[in-house]
């Protein structure tokens, strides 16, 4: 009994010494905080460089395809031929979806929706198969959609790696794989659909962060929750882009998106800390509460970035806010139906097919900006001709 | 009758047992350590903001005691402050004259589900473990469902402030959150409430739910009041914390094992019939401190989870070693 | 007979125990022999039980030693002393309701083969062990929670012979038996006997003792009063040794005539699972033994009038007026107050304070009213039944058991009953505390309650009541006045069969 | 009374396999109403490898819960499982078992820690198991951003996704361990034992059982059978996942499917048997509402109200048993 309380004191004492040792380097924070080099530590197992400059330089390029409609549109094309595929519609469209679990999917799930509608003609059958956030369960699923009758299948991995098997055992079967958001470790799908990616958002963001601060001033990262890699990546770009500017990150705290937490981390740095320079969160979920933990505390809000969620875009509009809301866009949920019939149809589609992905900045605010819409709605859903809209977003 | 000499002794003799002492000290360790490395943590504005924004977790640890004592569990609190964060925003949708009756409402709802979770635990003999699990998982779907997955509407300022705002300029103190006086009103009612007959009556029935029920105690329904007090501290709980940091679907998540831990941390048996309601909250008030004291110190976010874990742990060994070995 | 005695199995010596500060045991020194039937009698509370519960190593003395065949032991749980070589039959049954008989019997010691548990050989030895004390009906794959009390108990002893102990420790394993079984069980024990196996029995049923024991070790108040050989000594001379002590052997006056008011409680043909055609008159004033057997009804009896487990047929009135006694709270409203047998599983709340549990029923049914002026009352209460204690806060699991009891009292007695049942009122209480009880139940009658007293200590039922109504197989067998003795009260429990064949 | 005593001690199969009877053959109606095939190869399939990974879990859990603990830190156990396996495998099939007999050792290593937590320091369950779990979770989150480690291809194309008919061996292997378990707790003196503390304590340690070994033991079986669905999902996935535990619900949902399939959650009372039926049917409810395209929100608010209706049942039949 005592020799177990021992054992406990010992992991408890270790845990708060490590710890309370991270002094002299302020930035306690992920993989190792230890690193000495850089201010932010050890860069993510997630960064590859090519990819990292591939995607910076894509930021930059002009896309191709129907102005306007950015959901079409590609970065870069390479074209893949898909001849093979062709077959006579009407198709059954099949979609392996990891998760409806939060707006963000949520958003995006009924644009894909509106979307197969636009096409009643051509697609007989749309079936949708809820993973819940579950490998274990996509694969699952993924198998199960096999037998299904499927003339393509959509996957949206809910992870990157652990979902590559079952991938590759779709694309086995002669089906076409259309995969988007995350991607999977193969190249056997007959195009991965992805916006720019994590690198671009979490770079723009830092980028303008530092830039709008005071030089070595002190930032505060706010991250969901580690190992998602879409997020990861986000990170990764941003800690090259403080390192540069010389920027001094004081912390790297997850908030689950929990804005709850969020306020109370935020305002025990700002407590800390007297002042917070610039915050940057890999995501927009809790940016509104981290905006109102500097507004509670009575100190002016420093530069920060949200994503695209109309809560921030709307808090950001009415207090004037420093602000920056890189997009991961939700109308990506449109563009694998449109490639899905290309496909069926033996049209070439680009592989990979990058789409745009726009930055809202104080210049295009109030073109997003849309008061009827839910605070927690995605205004680069790419959504607003589609049927049944503004309705079904609501 | 003969009249015997009074043998009890006077008040001043008491003896407590399984008291306060523990959770006061770790709480005043864990300050110390919190004002060594931020000496004006303990400030009046700072400790105000502090205190205000655990007044949802103590309030949730206060109504769990409830439950806790009687010998139940309620983990469905967590989901039940998300449904209501979610509720209130819809039927609000930022139309600040809704504020008052939606308080209502929720507050209702809370004791509602309460009172479903008392009386299918009570009545149809589900262990409530697996009552308020199942509610938890109906909670859930259900306010995905009806929002149709995200949070629609939004909470008006004057919601919001109940949780947010604070009155200003106060002398000495600074600013004094409305939540904090909202948590000293319902900290003072539960105290008053624990110590009240019903209070006492439901520790008998945690303690011994026989001896209870043979004392004319009506055992089903001392519980069914528990678990509705439990619904109406998360219905409070949910509209501070829903005005302190806004709509959110995380808004409850893993609340209930947060209040559950509060409360065994503040010396609650689980299982029932010891403890005390002021313990609950100094428990809960003991987390927040913890959660406080890893920002300032710098504890890495991940690792995190793995200080709370230890000493959870370790406070709860050292308590339950102590009393057995008593 | 010429014979030495040979060496003894079994020798405690010097054996001491205290539990929370109160002396259960001192200096007791008990030997038992091979083949040997060595009974151990005394009155309730005398540390029969935490004797035996010493020597089968579920507690550690606190002084003294034990040796058993031929080594010095200091048991660390039953385990040990099972390992040992010592069975024993608990008082209390210690059974799982959700197993078979034969798991049961086995557990803890199943037998193995091949790395599994050997079920058939469970369930035939089982059969065998049950087959040697005339049992072949009771099927060993039968779930015990199936099985009455009887039955139930079978198995305990079944449970402790599969040991193959070389010493077998009985505390009252005839308690819930029938004839007919007691004799099998007297076969049984003389079968071990003869196989040169030891025996400590202890019972309350002298002729058990006289008809199976070779020595007799009397105990009293936790202390050794004297062991005897049993052809050396007759029933008056043990009862002497027992019961002869100053103060249990002073009981307070009766009640004189006048004293015993209007009929307060009747009942007509009450029955329900464990009682049938029960008739029954309480007055005030008075106090109302009831004898009999355990199992007969006693208690049954109680609980049906407190609205514990009610009558499910019959007619009862108070008063003259008819009342439906469903459940406490009706009973406690119609001033019915009842302090049960099993005190620690549903007289206290351990965990409470003193005061807590002594206002448990008054917050109960009149939660909230005059809760200052109440509190004062049970003030004066506790300190009237002259609790003694560190304070009013400390937790009543601290108190000793007659402590505990008035406790309980004070709890009823601010509800300010008229009609209570005491159910063995002083069982598991310490000499001293006991008189009291009895004086206090006394003064509550002379005060005009109608008191109804389960008892089954015989001096007790005797010395307490005014009247004696005997319960045998969940009737009323009969009723006696004041100043029966102790054969006519037996006479009933057991039946007029029995009486004539004694 | 002797009426009663010629029944056999042995009950009848838990309802929940009626329960899953019921359920698939509506399921199987209304899907076929709907156009779709529950029972088409792959869906069997994707419902046994569903079933295989929680039931491995549940199995575990049984045995904690019928010597009248829990343990709510098995979610973590399964991701640091898959973690170890996958990192000490490497993508090397030379290394499949001395990985498998590390993430199994590590497991161990856990239960130990939890069941010595619960009788040694005397910890609720509840508050030993959470507690741990949050040990667990920094140590994941610490080290661990996404996927690590490479499963041995071997693993993944034998227990991963190799099947034997409809059959996948995964479900096979949950099979053998269910039948394992059923093993111990019908036929071997720790499974008595187990019972025997989970019904009654006092009566067990009366009765020469050492109580708190039973219970380390049972905890750390539980953990291994944890460990054990981490190997499957590391075959499943091919690779640790950290996340991969906690994202399944594997501990609540254990918990569910245990008191589905009829075992006391208070203890002493149950089996392996339900368990499986129960695990079952959760799989069986995912498989429909799939094919059904039904809202995962709403199976969710289905499931509580099985979970809570299941048991009032069985406290339902408990309590006549009680009364007869």
């Amino acid at each position: 009994m005592i020799r177990v309380i021992t054992a406990l004191t010992t992991a408890a004492v270790l845990a708060l010494a490590g710890c309370a040792t991270d002094e002299p380097s302020p930035s306690a924070s992920s993989p190792a905080s230890d690193a000495a080099g850089s201010g932010t530590g050890e860069q993510s197992k997630f960064f590859v460089r090519a990819d990292y400059d591939k995607e910076l330089a894509l930021l930059g390029a002009a896309p191709t395809g129907p102005a306007g409609k950015p959901w079409e549109q590609a970065l870069n094309p390479t074209m893949a031929q898909t001849a093979k595929f062709s077959k006579p519609g009407p198709y059954r469209i099949c979609f392996s979806n990891a998760g409806l679990n939060n707006p963000w999917r949520q958003v995006g799930f009924k644009t894909m929706q509106a979307e197969v509608e636009t096409h009643r003609g051509q697609i007989k059958d749309f079936v949708h198969v809820d993973a819940e956030g579950k490998d274990q369960k996509q694969i699952a699923d993924i198998n199960d959609l096999l037998g299904r009758g499927c003339d393509a299948l959509i996957v949206s991995p809910n992870t990157t790696a652990t979902l590559t098997p079952a991938v590759e055992a779709a694309c086995q079967k002669g089906l076409p794989v259309i995969v988007f958001d995350r991607g999977v470790d193969t190249t056997c799908p007959v195009t991965f659909i992805n916006p720019i990616g994590g690198y671009g958002f979490g770079h723009v963001a830092a980028e303008f962060v530092s830039q709008k601060m005071k030089p070595g001033g002190k930032v505060l990262a706010l991250r969901i929750l580690p190992g998602v890699d879409v997020l990861e990546t986000r990170w990764s770009a941003a800690k090259v882009a403080f390192d540069k500017a010389g920027v001094d990150v004081v912390g790297v705290e997850f908030t689950d998106g929990d804005p709850a937490k969020t306020k109370k981390i935020v305002n025990d740095y700002i407590q800390r800390y007297g002042t917070i320079d610039g915050v940057w969160m890999d995501a927009g979920a809790v940016a509104v509460a981290a905006v109102e933990a500097f507004q509670d505390a009575g100190k002016p809000v420093p530069p920060i970035n949200g994503e695209d969620q109309l809560d921030f875009l709307k808090l950001w509009k009415d207090k004037k806010l420093t602000a920056i809301a890189p997009t991961y866009p939700t109308y990506q949920w449109r563009t694998p139906i449109i490639a899905a019939l290309k496909v069926l149809a033996g049209e070439p589609v680009s592989n990979p097919w990058k789409l745009p992905q726009p930055t809202i900045t104080e210049d295009n605010l109030s073109e997003y900006v849309d008061a009827n819409m839910p605070p927690l709605h995605y205004a680069m859903c790419g959504c607003t001709d589609l049927p049944g809209y503004p309705q079904r977003w609501k | 009758m003969r009249i015997a000499e009074s043998r009890v002794l006077p008040r001043f003799a008491r003896v407590r047992p399984g008291g306060l002492a523990p959770i006061v000290a770790i709480l005043v360790v864990l300050l110390v350590l919190l004002t060594l490395r931020q000496p004006d943590f303990l400030s009046p504005p700072s400790l105000m903001s502090f205190l205000g924004r655990s007044a949802p977790i103590v309030l949730l640890a206060a109504g769990q005691y409830f439950v806790i004592v009687s010998g139940e569990f309620d983990l469905s609190v967590g989901s039940l402050v998300t449904a209501q964060v979610v509720v209130a925003a819809r039927l609000i949708d930022s139309e600040p004259s809704r504020s008052w009756p939606v308080v209502v409402v929720l507050l209702a709802f809370g004791a509602l589900v309460g009172l479903v979770n008392g009386v299918v635990t009570t009545r149809l003999g589900v262990p409530s473990f697996i009552t308020t699990l199942g509610m938890f998982l109906i909670l859930v779907g259900a306010v995905y469902l009806w929002s149709d997955g995200a949070p629609k509407g939004g909470l008006s300022e004057e919601f919001r402030r109940f949780g947010r705002r604070a009155f200003e300029d106060v002398p000495a103190l600074g600013r004094i959150p409305y939540a904090l006086l909202i948590l000293l009103a319902a900290a003072a009612l539960a105290v008053l409430l624990s110590r009240s007959d019903f209070g006492r009556t439901l520790v008998a029935v945690g303690g011994n739910p026989r001896t209870a029920g043979l004392s004319g105690v009506r055992v089903w329904r001392a519980k069914t009041i528990a678990f509705v007090l439990s619904g109406v501290s998360a219905a409070l709980a949910a509209i501070l914390l829903g005005g302190y940091s806004g709509v959110s679907f995380q808004a409850g998540a893993g609340l209930e094992f947060g209040a559950i831990t509060a409360v065994v941390l503040g010396g609650v048996a689980l299982g029932g019939g010891r403890g005390s309601v002021v313990g609950a909250m100094l428990g809960a008030l003991t987390l927040e401190t913890l959660f406080a004291l890893m920002n300032f110190y710098g504890v890495s976010g991940a690792l995190k989870s793995t200080v709370q874990g230890a000493i959870i742990l370790l406070a709860v060994a050292v308590s339950s070693v102590r009393s057995s070995s008593r | 007979m010429a014979d030495p005695p040979p060496s003894p199995l079994l020798t405690l010596r010097g054996i001491g125990k205290s539990f929370l500060g109160v002396r259960v045991l001192d200096s007791v020194d008990l030997d038992v022999r091979p083949g040997e039937v060595h009974a151990v009698v005394g009155e309730n509370g005398a540390g029969k039980s935490t004797l035996m519960k010493i020597a089968s190593g579920v507690y550690a003395p606190d002084e003294g030693t034990i040796d058993f065949a031929g080594a010095v032991r200091s048991f660390r749980g039953p385990r040990d002393a099972q390992r040992a070589g010592i069975g024993m039959v608990h008082q209390e049954f210690n059974l799982l309701p959700e197993r078979t008989v034969a798991e049961n019997v086995y557990l803890g010691r199943e037998p193995v083969r091949r790395g599994l548990v050997d079920r058939k050989a469970m369930l035939s030895r089982t059969a065998a062990l049950l087959d040697s004390i005339g049992e072949s009906s009771l099927p060993p794959q039968a779930r015990v929670g199936q099985l009455g009390v009887a039955r139930q108990q079978v198995v305990e002893i079944v449970k402790a012979l599969a040991t193959d102990a070389r010493l077998l420790i009985m505390d009252e394993p005839t308690a819930a038996l029938a004839d007919n079984e007691v004799e099998r069980l007297y076969a049984l024990v003389r079968r071990l006997q003869e196989r040169g196996m030891g025996v400590l029995y202890v019972s309350h049923r002298l002729k058990e003792v006289f008809d199976l024991s070779g020595r007799i070790t009397v105990l009293k108040d936790g202390r050794l009063v004297t062991t005897v050989d049993t052809a050396r000594t007759d029933a008056d001379r043990l009862v002497r040794h027992m019961v002869g002590r100053e103060l249990s052997s002073y009981y307070p006056a009766r009640a004189r005539p006048d004293e015993v008011g209007p009929v307060r409680l009747t009942v007509h043909d009450g029955g329900n699972r464990k009682l049938r055609g029960v008739d029954l008159r309480l007055r005030a004033g008075e106090v109302l033994g009831v004898g009999g057997l355990q199992g007969s009804g006693r208690s049954a009896l109680a609980r049906a009038l407190f609205g514990a487990a009610p009558f499910a047929t019959g007619d009862v009135r108070l008063d003259g007026a008819p009342v439906r006694l469903r459940s406490p709270r009706a009973a406690m409203r119609a001033g019915i107050a009842y302090i049960t047998e099993d005190r620690k599983g549903e007289g206290i709340v351990a965990g409470q304070s003193v005061l807590d549990n002594a206002l448990l029923a008054s917050r109960a049914l009149l939660p909230g009213a005059g809760r200052g002026a109440r509190a004062a009352r049970v003030r004066e209460l506790l300190a009237a039944v002259d609790v003694r204690a560190a304070g009013e806060d400390q937790e009543i699991r601290y108190l000793s058991g007659g402590n505990q009891q008035k406790v309980v009292l004070a709890k009823w007695l601010a509800l300010g009953p008229r009609i209570l049942l005491f159910d063995e009122p002083t069982r598991g209480i310490d000499v001293g505390a006991k008189s009291a009880i009895h004086d206090l139940v006394r003064q509550l009658a002379r005060d005009g309650a109608a008191v109804l007293m389960v008892s089954s200590e015989l001096p007790e039922l005797l010395g307490m009541s005014d009247r004696i109504i005997v319960m045998r197989d969940g009737r009323i067998a009969g009723e006696l006045p004041a100043g029966a003795g102790e054969e006519d009260v037996v006479a009933l429990a057991v039946g007029a069969a029995r009486e004539a064949a004694t | 009374m002797s009426g009663v005593l010629t029944l056999p001690a042995r009950r009848t199969a838990p309802g929940v396999f009626v329960a899953l009877a019921v359920t698939l053959a509506i399921g199987w109606l209304v899907v076929t109403v709907d156009g779709g095939q529950l029972f088409s190869l792959p869906t069997t399939v994707s419902l046994l490898h569903v079933a295989a990974g929680l039931g491995l879990v549940a199995v575990g859990q049984t045995l904690v819960v019928i010597g009248g603990s829990l343990d709510l830190s098995v979610a973590y156990v399964i991701s640091l499982s898959t973690l170890v396996a996958a990192e000490a495998m490497n993508g090397d099939d030379a290394a499949l078992l001395p990985a498998i007999g590390l993430a199994l050792a590590v497991s161990a290593a856990i239960g130990l820690l939890n069941g010595l937590l619960v009788t040694k320091a005397r910890i609720n369950a509840f508050i030993a198991t959470v507690g741990v779990g949050l040990l667990l979770k920094g140590y994941l989150d610490n080290g661990y951003d996404g996927p690590a480690g490479k499963t041995a291809p071997a693993l993944v194309q034998g227990l991963g996704y190799q099947r034997v008919g409809p059959v996948p061996v995964s479900f096979l292997l949950l099979l053998a361990v269910a039948a394992a378990a059923w093993l111990v707790l019908a036929r071997t003196r720790f499974g008595h034992h187990l019972i025997a503390v989970g019904g009654d304590p006092e009566v067990a340690r009366l009765s020469g059982v050492r109580n708190h070994r039973v219970l380390v033991t049972a905890h750390v079986l539980c953990s291994l059978c944890a460990g054990l669905a981490g190997v499957y999902l590391a075959s499943r996935l091919g690779s640790g996942a950290p996340r991969v535990g906690t994202e399944g619900l594997y501990d609540l949902e254990s918990i569910a499917a245990v008191v589905l399939g009829g075992t006391a959650l208070a203890g002493g009372r149950g089996g392996v048997a339900g368990t499986v039926g129960g695990v079952l049917l959760l799989a069986s409810i995912d498989a429909i509402f799939n094919q059904l395209e039904v809202d995962a929100f709403f199976k969710q608010v289905i499931r509580g109200v099985i979970i809570i209706v299941a048991v009032a049942i069985y406290a339902r039949r408990a309590l006549r048993k009680a009364a007869s």
